[in-house]
């Protein structure tokens, strides 16, 4: 009888390991399945996936190549200028890195990243508008 | 801010970037249209600013500080003439904040949300080393185009044995590296993949001709706006693809442009070898020709009793920084009632537009300055062509002679116009190296003198 | 000692029974988390988002501005011809409805719809090639 | 098909559809454009008949059947002069299939994946009452359309009291219900919508002079496309989306070229009570004066004799459908060394581009066929121009007279050239219901007859 307990008791208590093995495994799963729906439903809502960013950039190539080509002759310099600085764009990546919690070697990446964009955009739209203001109309001298 | 919120932030921000560049489809908008850019940025950096991920100010406001003031203090300070290569060094610029973000990207993926150290998204890490090979080429080659046109190096074609075959394979070492990095993402793969697109971009832009970095410089502008698409992908950002998007069209159309004027193709500028320091390769056969010279009293002369003149502009009229006086001699001109306009060719000068900035810079209405194809069949009414710092633009031979390098470009037909006046300093060619047959021709008389100073004392002369 | 033993057993099969349901539980968790997960991937690989649908729209109306106007005014009878049997494209809502499963009020609606639009579209189509084959450049008679 | 497979199938349409219109940016073009946009209708078919949930193909064969036979056999059929009545009664097709699109999703929403009958997702239920009521408008407004183009009702406009209050309360209510609906989803309120879009469809457009029709039958055309953006919206489906924007902003630029080449605005043409049957308002007080008139002969002679003659077709040209006798004419004329060519306003006939189609159909090359802006400035140097069945696109009232219902109407300046021959039945006035001064112009003969009639008869005379 007292094997017989002794037996019983480690059944159960093995029975109990095992549930709680179990137990956490689904947990984890449970956790698994959890993160990848929030990732994706980051991906729905905020982010959005590889094909819409696709359709957009196919979109953008006839936007440009529509909206260039409509920019009068005259006014190539300030074009090359303007689209200098808002290339520049790319410091929204920058930003990201630099504004990131840990101060680590991707911050100091993502600073110089911010410090050239930075170049730039203020470089960039600062000789546009000097060029811009010189077209005027009727003559005034 | 919610991440819908976020999205139509960066959607305005495209929107008016893409109305910026509209703007610039009339002088009247183009002002308006520059704002629009100001402001998308301004959205674009705010939103990203008010991303939760996005915790500490110091390093950004201190980046954002000293970048904006140096940009500010080198925008004001620069000549007008000098934009080319002020263009080409901001390109450089671009590229390299590509290859610091991409960098970033790689060292700490969490950051964008594409995964972990050492485990990227396979798509991921293929934009992201697009966006760093095609930033590092950018970044290398306009340094090398900044280099020649500021004359810092020697503007000839530097070649060497097997260039083509050298860039070849390192093109393929970059392709290799790339799909390499999707399955082993160490820092050696990174670093040599960034070490060889450095190394292309270098070797892709020496053996061109330092007169064909317009060209170039143009070109690189595309890149940098595809290498905006890739990190654009990367982020899942759309307001970087379509900038991205936008950029890269316009470097490429305006490539497109200049090789279309200068007739010659894409290719052949790429492969390089032409167009080296302007007046090297002068044929001095000619020189024994009889050029008829005159002085300013006699241009004076001619033009006051002219009743149409029409002004051609060139390159030389840049470097003279003459388009002051050239706005100064027409005025004396229009005050005796003489008819003056201004005929612009594509390519003239060394960058697109670069004539009507110069002439916008003088003062000049832009409604007095026309394009090529609205002023090309006035010159047959004109009395007096005063082609001032140009000549490759002017040429003939471009129509007659089907082996001559200009073959084929468009000219402005000057000598369709009653008398042709040329200041330049010597008989020697323009960019292309051509002789011009029009310094010997009857109704030609040459100024020979710098274009500012020659300028200046007809404008002495007619006063 | 009996009582022991029994005690223990209830206890052990308590323990095991909890464990079970616990489990059981953890599994529905996992399984409605794969689901969400399933769903919100479903989304981001199959249709679009809001967001990025909206983006698409914004950007066909600069395409859609910029290509209309591009075209030569001695087309713009073919345009009207042309634009009518493209935005038959929503013939494939109707397409959805009528190939559906069952046979119902709704696929009947589909039917018509696709009835309608392929009028459209072959009408459209054909219109428009009849009006273009006209164009001819140089005189032939 | 993979989901991400579908999506770059539609997206490829999508181009394809852009690349159709972009075609029409010239004839050489146009052909090989019209084929995209057939291609991208495949795919888009295509790619929807491969969804998963599409299991039973029989009443889509049908379907496709019978719509493809009558699209086809009415296409081929129908006269030329007749599009403009057959573009209002397609669009009258593209609405009611998008009202059906709409009743379908309400009722079986599983099968668009927008949720379950009677528990739509809020924001589907938006789109898709946009799409119902946008849908229905254009189908009754294009049936209107139709109706007073084919004159199986009077062109003249309808018009009782309070309409426009009426009018603003159907629109009020429709906005109402299209809220409840997210809420109630109700069969009811479903079919209310429907009606009252229906009826304010209707409504819109009666009070609308018949020769107002085209501007209506362009903004309808642009109506259908934003339909097809809601129902796009609905099924999360990019392709159309794209298409429908497309089509949209095709429709309102052409009613905005329209409109400004009357010199109106939109919203004179949509309060409506304008432009009745032509001829009602005929203002006698001049017939008294005296217009010359001649015969077949003399107008043969005239031309026979001009060096140059510019042909300017009207509306009246196309009701006689005369232009295969005109393009004769100017064939005998060319034989004998005269140059001709075309003037098309416009605004010219009662359709855009409508005179264009109407000469090509008649083979004349279209390279001799000019806009206004590029001919305007030849009248002077034409020795005779032949106005056949145009009357406000040549009236110079437009220009004199600031009070006229045309005033600030572009014209063609047919009275700067040598004779002007007017060919028309009578001296009354066209579509605007205002007198022609030209009519009495001392270099003016009115060819008084049928276009076609009498231009044959001219070229007899010169055969
Ligand atoms: N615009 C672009 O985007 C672009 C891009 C790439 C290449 N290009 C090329 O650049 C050329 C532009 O043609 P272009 O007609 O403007 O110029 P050009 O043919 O290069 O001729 C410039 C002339 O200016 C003269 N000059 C130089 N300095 C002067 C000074 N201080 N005072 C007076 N004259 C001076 C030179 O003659 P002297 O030495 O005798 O004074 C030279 O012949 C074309 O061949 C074009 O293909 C243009
Ligand atoms: N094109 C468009 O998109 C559009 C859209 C909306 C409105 N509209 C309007 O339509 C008008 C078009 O101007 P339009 O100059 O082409 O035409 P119009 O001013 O309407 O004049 C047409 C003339 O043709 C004559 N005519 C009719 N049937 C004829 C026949 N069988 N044989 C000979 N002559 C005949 C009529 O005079 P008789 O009765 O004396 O013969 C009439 O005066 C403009 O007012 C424009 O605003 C055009």
């Amino acid at each position: 009888m007292d094997m017989d307990v002794t037996s019983l008791q480690d059944q159960a208590s093995k029975v109990a390991t095992d549930a709680a093995n179990l137990f956490e495994e689904a947990q984890k799963l449970a956790n698994q399945a959890t993160h990848l729906a929030d990732m994706a439903v980051a991906g729905v809502d905020g982010s959005m996936d590889f094909l819409s960013l696709f359709t957009v950039f196919v979109l953008s190539c006839f936007v440009g190549f529509y909206v260039v080509w409509s920019v009068t002759p005259a006014l190539h310099s300030p074009l090359m200028a303007v689209t200098n600085a808002i290339s520049s764009v790319i410091i929204v990546g920058g930003l990201l890195a630099a504004g990131h919690m840990d101060m680590d070697f991707s911050a100091v990446m993502g600073f110089m990243a911010v410090t050239l964009a930075s170049v730039n955009i203020f470089g960039g739209f600062i000789v546009t508008q000097r060029m811009l203001v010189m077209y005027k109309k009727k003559n005034r001298g | 801010m919610s991440a819908e919120m976020t999205g139509f932030a960066y959607l305005i921000a495209s929107v008016l970037f893409i109305l910026a560049l509209r703007g610039l489809s009339s002088p009247d908008t183009a002002r308006m249209g520059s704002r629009y850019g100001i402001i998308g940025m301004t959205i674009a950096v705010g939103t990203t600013l008010l991303d939760p991920s996005v915790v500490s100010f110091e390093l950004i406001m201190l980046g954002i500080l000293i970048g904006g003031t140096i940009g500010t203090v080198v925008a004001r300070k620069i000549e007008m003439t000098a934009l080319p290569q002020l263009v080409a060094a901001f390109h450089s610029l671009v590229g390299l904040a590509a290859v610091f973000v991409a960098t970033a990207a790689f060292y700490n993926p969490e950051a964008y949300g594409i995964g972990e150290r050492g485990d990227i998204k396979i798509a991921s890490v293929i934009e992201m080393s697009l966006g760093l090979a095609i930033g590092a080429i950018t970044f290398s080659g306009s340094i090398i185009a900044f280099a020649k046109l500021q004359g810092l190096m020697s503007g000839n074609p530097i070649t060497f044995p097997m260039q083509h075959l050298v860039n070849g394979l390192i093109g393929l070492a970059i392709v290799v590296f790339v799909i390499m990095l999707t399955s082993v993402q160490s820092a050696g793969v990174f670093w040599t993949l960034a070490a060889l697109s450095f190394a292309i971009g270098f070797l892709l832009i020496i053996p061109i001709g330092g007169a064909d970095m317009p060209v170039v410089v143009s070109m690189l502008n595309s890149y940098s706006g595809w290498a905006a698409c890739g990190i654009g992908f990367t982020l899942a950002n759309p307001a970087l693809i379509v900038t991205g998007a936008l950029v890269g069209s316009s470097g490429a159309i305006l490539s497109y442009i200049m090789c279309k004027g200068m007739n010659r193709s894409m290719i052949s500028v790429l492969l390089g070898g032409f167009g080296g320091d302007p007046g090297k390769s002068v044929n001095v056969s000619m020189l024994n020709q009889n050029a008829k010279s005159g002085a300013a009293d006699d241009a004076a002369f001619l033009m006051r009793n002219a009743s149409k003149v029409i002004i051609v502009p060139g390159y030389g009229m840049a470097v003279a920084q003459a388009q002051h006086a050239v706005r100064e001699m027409a005025d004396l001109l229009k005050a005796e009632g003489v008819d003056v306009s201004y005929a612009i060719h594509p390519v003239a000068g060394r960058m697109p537009g670069h004539m009507n900035v110069l002439m916008a810079e003088a003062n000049v209405p832009y409604d007095e300055v026309f394009e090529m194809e609205e002023i090309n069949h006035e010159f047959s009414t004109a009395d007096v062509a005063y082609v001032i710092g140009a000549n490759d633009t002017t040429n003939p031979v471009a129509k007659t002679d089907p082996s001559s390098p200009i073959a084929g470009m468009p000219i402005l037909d000057v000598d369709k116009s009653g008398t042709i006046l040329f200041v330049k300093r010597s008989l020697s060619p323009g960019y292309a190296g051509v002789d011009n047959p029009l310094f010997y021709a009857d109704n030609t008389m040459m100024l020979f003198g710098d274009a500012k100073i020659m300028t200046e004392k007809i404008a002495q002369a007619l006063a």
